[in-house]
């Protein structure tokens, strides 16, 4: 099965990589822009198994690895 | 299983008369997966087709050289049981479709070439093309390749410690991007690439095999046009973190002596690899494509052959040694898998899901490979451009800011900021002197390292040129107090099919081996790259050097910085004060015009010898070779790095913008206390060089009598914030 | 005295660091690799710069999750002196040994060259060697030392003299100007509440003589040695 | 209004973020992993503007700056 894992800066944090993204987008004439955030997209492939392991599986990864919760938010999404 | 089509044929860059040639050795046609191996093969950056017959004028041989060009690198004998091993190699088209990537899997190709023969790389350079400053494109590709650049060798855990940066519009649409690297081995552990004792286990080690840079050979060497966009695909991404591990385990490894050859897959991944290392030791190959790590599903036998995925080497062990080598690379989480074994058939036999997917010879098709004596006609010598043929600027001050200020002239340090240059904790000059200096670990000795060529007098006058390269090289080793040793050159040029650009190739390396003989500076290894060309415009003929120099002991070691306050500024060797191509006509006059400066090799030896002579003596406190924008631009050079000014008159009967700004070979400004003066002009007498008091150091300004008084803090400003400005504006892809 | 240099895959200063303790301590430190879950007997533990398993998904936390970590933080607690240089120092973040995080630095880019930094503590045992507001020079080489925690740890910090070292001009005036990276309140390098642990961006053991540019480091390691031993 | 755009590597490219995760999950004992692959996304904050703009806007960004259209690909997602 798949899955995906999406993390985020928590609210707070400064984010030099957004930061840096929307001042080049400036710099290139794209005035709509107002704020920038970057995250990440962790695409998993596991063996089958169902939905509740799965997801309590995921989430120890993300506490153990995945995440930083120091800084960092995530959410799961299953993708069948 | 294809039929095999002309367009085919075509498409994969061999000519009829190649294909004819392909069927006369096999007596038959052959399936893809073989023509994509002739293909790779003799694809120009595998065979050398048009520039062979060229490279083997050059002398490659010295006392002191244990193996010259035709392995993977050069290796220099040091001594105490020491070999250095180098060699430049470019990554200039996959640079420009994919600035970050290209010029990263260039720096691990070059090192992957220096460690598979059994040193450990201590040092990368990196010479660098970009097309004008204001080219819409150029920042893109500068912040790209810089950070691809650091972004491997950072994390390799090896120091960049040099290398040189031009910009202009001949490289707009072929930026230039050559690494080095140099390596310290012991003479009694180098590895070579023949294959030998049949029934030996073939092995594959490192990454996972995927569908990455297919056909990349071929496309290093075809010709740019509009929508080399397309080709984008072929580029693949490099991960220098297995690397790492592929140099730690490799090393491991060569500690025990489990090996017989060992070989890294560079461009044409697999096929080169295999065939030279068959053919270097007169065997045959048999090969399992089934058992060859890869990375996707269902990849066939030609992308296996031809997949250009990084971080992967072929060995052959010696019998019975597969286990404990196993040991050592699963240790190091990497792939090692047994995928065939030596034979005496001559033959390279590939076999896949029980059947056999190529039968080839392999002499022939690695020997037989086409060799062109394509046509050329000379270059056109330019007139000399004397001191009277270029007008007096007002002032000579503001001159002298402007080329600080100069995109040929102005500082570097963006660029190796971002380079971890002091890792290994040997780096004994960093980035911003003559040549970075590098300790032998746990020794007094160093090597001197630089890069140097300027392409504006290749173009002017291809012969002078590449003389000149090799002589600033030589030059900028000197000015450390190195024993200047051998060189790699990396040969980036346009079309060869065009006799004007077969002319600038012919002539360069004409003047390169004159260099090398009058200088006792062989060629141990090199690189050529050619097509350097869209629509028709080629670059600058670019014959970059990179020289390795022996420093025998790191207390004797020169910088280019002012330091004792009242030391003597002496100007050693002579003026002829001709204007051609240099900075100033190019930057004051916008002239890009003329002869280039004269190199007079039995001069430049002459003053180079004294010089090292005398550093090694301990008499010589700063010495800086006079380069891009002559004697003004030195003197600045060495005031901003040792943050002291100088009091200088001139006494030549050239006119002040002549001497200030012609940029003439051979020459260095150095200083001594004043109480050695008369001991070195006595010397310099007896060893019949030109040496000449032209000031004394001290205060916080460049003062030229009769020419101009700069403050310090104005000439740094100048040289340093020309390359944050540029970057500082935003550029798109 | 015994020391202990813990090597990951993908640590490339590990030799310098080496050469800079054995300098001090003229018998070498054990080299201890990732695998190994017990560590020797060790009176320091050193944990190197580079980029452990390639700084990928982000910088120290595949290490962070070794064995030997886990054996490390334990010893840490029990007062073990700990030095985590550069990528350690990041390493030593993502076990929560040391508060906070170090992100991407601000301007994007790598960054190696001295800076000046200010001594903002004293901690005999780490920085015994200087006195608090002298201004000492350590190279920094690295992509993501821009350290961040929130208001109240970094209250926390400041307040309980936690902070060890900070980019501050040779004036020792604390301006953007001298920090290289974006870093909070200029902050180089941090202590643990205890005080064993010493986290640092900057690298003590590149400066270590003359012939590499000065000796700030060889003091720093010298007081540590002989502090401990 | 605001935007998500996510960036994945294109289908045959190497991902060594990817690999050295799924190595260390490996290593944390989650045998269940079979694959993974790292992802960017890049949250985008703009002014007001209908749809279309927007979608075309962000596209130019993609194209000029968010992605690295030689070995990434990328999808745009308007919230709102
Ligand atoms: N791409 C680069 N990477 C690292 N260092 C560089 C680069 N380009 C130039 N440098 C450094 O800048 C200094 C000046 O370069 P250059 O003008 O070519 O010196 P020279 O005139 O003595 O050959 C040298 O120390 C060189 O190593
Ligand atoms: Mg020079």
């Amino acid at each position: 099965m798949k899955a995906r894992v999406h993390i985020s800066l928590k609210n707070g944090v400064l984010d030099p990589q957004g930061k840096a993204i929307s001042n080049s987008l400036h710099g290139l004439g794209f005035e709509s822009v107002l704020d920038v955030r970057q995250g990440k997209t962790i695409e998993l492939d596991l063996t089958d198994m169902n939905k509740e392991t799965a997801e309590t599986e995921i989430d120890k990864m993300c506490q153990q690895l995945l995440a930083n919760t120091v800084i960092e938010n995530y959410s799961i999404e299953l993708i069948d | 299983m294809n039929e095999i089509t002309k367009d085919i044929v075509a498409e994969h860059g061999l000519t009829e008369g190649e294909y004819e040639e392909v069927l006369s050795i096999l007596g038959r046609t052959p399936n893809l997966t073989e023509l994509g191996i002739f293909s790779v093969m003799w694809s120009e950056h595998c065979s050398y087709k048009s520039s062979k017959k060229w490279l083997k004028t050059l002398p490659t041989e010295a006392p002191w050289v244990i193996c010259g060009p035709g392995e993977n690198a050069g290796v220099i004998d040091i001594g105490d049981g020491q070999a250095v091993i180098f060699k430049m190699e470019s990554h200039n088209h996959p640079s420009f479709i994919e600035p970050y990537q290209g010029a990263a899997t260039g720096v691990g190709g070059i090192m992957r070439d220096v460690f598979t023969m059994g040193a450990r790389p201590i040092a990368n350079m990196n010479a660098l093309r970009f097309g004008s400053a204001d080219h819409p494109k150029t920042r893109h590709l500068l912040a790209g390749v810089v950070a691809g650049i650091g972004g491997y060798g950072n994390c390799m855990g090896v120091p960049t410690v040099g290398g040189e940066t031009n910009f202009h519009s001949s490289y707009d649409g072929n930026i230039l991007v050559n690494a080095m690297t140099v390596g310290v081995a012991d003479t009694d552990n180098i590895f070579y690439s023949a294959a030998a004792g049949v029934g030996n286990p073939v092995v594959y080690v490192g990454s996972k095999t995927g569908r990455d840079g297919i056909h990349g050979a071929t496309m290093a060497s075809a010709e740019f046009d509009d929508d080399s966009d397309e080709k984008r695909p072929t580029v693949q991404v490099g991960d220098p973190f297995t690397e790492k591990l592929l140099l730690e385990a490799c090393l491991e490894l060569m500690a025990t002596d489990a090996i017989v050859a060992i070989q890294d897959m560079g461009a044409a991944g697999l096929t080169s690899s295999s065939f030279e290392m068959a053919d270097k030791g007169g065997v045959g190959i048999e090969l399992n494509l089934d058992l060859v790590p890869v990375r996707e599903e269902a990849m066939t036998p030609y992308e296996i052959m031809l997949s250009e995925s990084q971080e992967r080497m072929l060995m052959v062990l010696k019998p019975g040694r597969e286990e404990e080598s196993r040991k050592i690379f699963e240790k190091w989480e990497l792939d090692f898998s047994v995928i065939g074994k030596v034979t005496d058939t001559g033959r390279m036999v590939l076999t896949m899901h029980g059947g056999t997917v190529a039968d080839l010879p392999v002499a022939p098709l690695a020997d037989a490979a086409p060799e062109y004596d394509r046509p050329w006609v000379k270059t056109e010598t330019p007139p000399v451009l004397r001191a009277e043929d270029v007008d007096a600027p007002g002032d000579l001050g503001q001159v002298l800011l402007k080329i600080m200020g100069s995109s040929e002239i102005a500082s570097r340090k963006w660029i190796w900021e971002q380079y971890d240059h002091m890792v290994m904790g040997d780096t004994i000059q960093r980035p911003g002197g003559d040549a970075a200096v590098v300790r032998i670990h746990n020794t007094d000795k160093a090597l001197a390292i630089t890069t140097d060529c300027t392409p504006r007098y290749c173009f002017a006058d291809p012969k002078t040129g590449g003389a000149q390269a090799v002589a600033e090289v030589w030059r900028n080793l000197t000015a450390t107090g190195a024993q200047p040793l051998a060189i790699t050159d990396c040969l980036n040029f346009g079309n060869p099919e065009r006799p004007d650009i077969m002319g600038q190739f012919v002539g360069c390396i004409e003047g390169m081996r004159e260099a090398c003989e009058t200088l006792d500076f062989p060629v141990i290894s090199g690189n050529v790259s050619l097509y350097n060309e869209t629509n028709g415009q080629g670059i600058h003929p670019t014959p970059a050097i990179g020289g390795v120099g022996l420093l025998k002991d790191t207390s004797k070691m020169a910088t280019l910085a002012f330091k004792d306050e009242g030391d003597l500024v002496l100007l050693l060797g002579t003026q002829t004060g001709d204007m051609g191509q240099s900075i100033y006509l190019r930057e004051i006059e916008g002239r890009e015009e003329g002869a280039p400066p004269i190199v007079n090799l039995s001069d430049e030896r002459k003053n180079g010898d004294f010089l090292r002579q005398i550093i090694g003596l301990g008499i010589v406190t700063a010495a800086h070779d006079i380069s891009d924008g002559g004697l003004a631009v030195a003197l600045s050079e060495m005031a901003l790095s040792g943050n002291m000014g100088a009091e200088i008159t001139l006494s030549s009967k050239l006119p002040l913008h002549a001497t200030l700004f012609a940029e003439d070979q051979g020459c260095y400004v150095i200083t001594i206390s004043p109480e050695n003066c008369d001991d070195v002009l006595k010397k310099a007498k007896n060893a019949d060089v030109s040496l000449q008091r032209i000031g004394t150091i001290g205060h916080n300004e460049l003062n030229i009598a009769g020419a101009l008084t700069i403050s310090i803090d104005m000439l740094r400003q100048e040289h340093a914030n020309w390359m944050p400005n540029l970057m500082a504006s935003q550029s798109r892809k | 005295m015994k020391a202990s240099v813990i090597v990951f895959p993908g640590s490339n200063c590990d030799r310098d660091l080496k050469v800079a303790l054995t300098a001090s301590m003229d018998t070498e430190p054990d080299m201890v690799w990732h695998g190994d879950s017990d560590l020797p007997e060790t009176d320091l533990i050193a944990i190197p710069g580079g980029f452990s398993y390639g700084d990928y998904l982000r910088c120290g936390a595949m290490a962070a999750n070794s064995p030997i970590m886990r054996e490390i933080v334990k010893k840490a607690q029990n007062g073990t002196p700990v030095v985590a240089i550069c990528n350690g120092f990041q390493i030593a973040t993502e076990t929560g040994m040391l508060p906070g995080a170090l992100l991407r630095n601000a301007d994007q880019s790598f960054v190696c060259k001295d800076v000046d930094l200010l001594v903002t503590s004293e901690n005999n045992r780490f920085v015994g060697a200087f006195q608090q507001g002298q201004v000492i020079r350590f190279p920094v080489a690295h992509h993501d030392g821009n350290y961040f925690a929130d208001p109240k740890t970094l209250d926390e910090l400041e307040g309980e003299g936690q902070v060890a070292l900070k980019y501050a001009m040779q004036s020792g005036d604390l301006t953007d100007e001298a920090n290289p990276n974006g870093s909070l309140n200029n902050i180089a390098g941090i202590y643990n509440k205890a005080g064993n642990v010493l986290g640092l961006m900057p690298h003590p053991e590149r400066l270590i003589s003359d012939a590499l540019g000065g000796t700030d480091g060889k003091r720093f390691f010298d007081n540590l040695v002989n502090s401990i031993a």
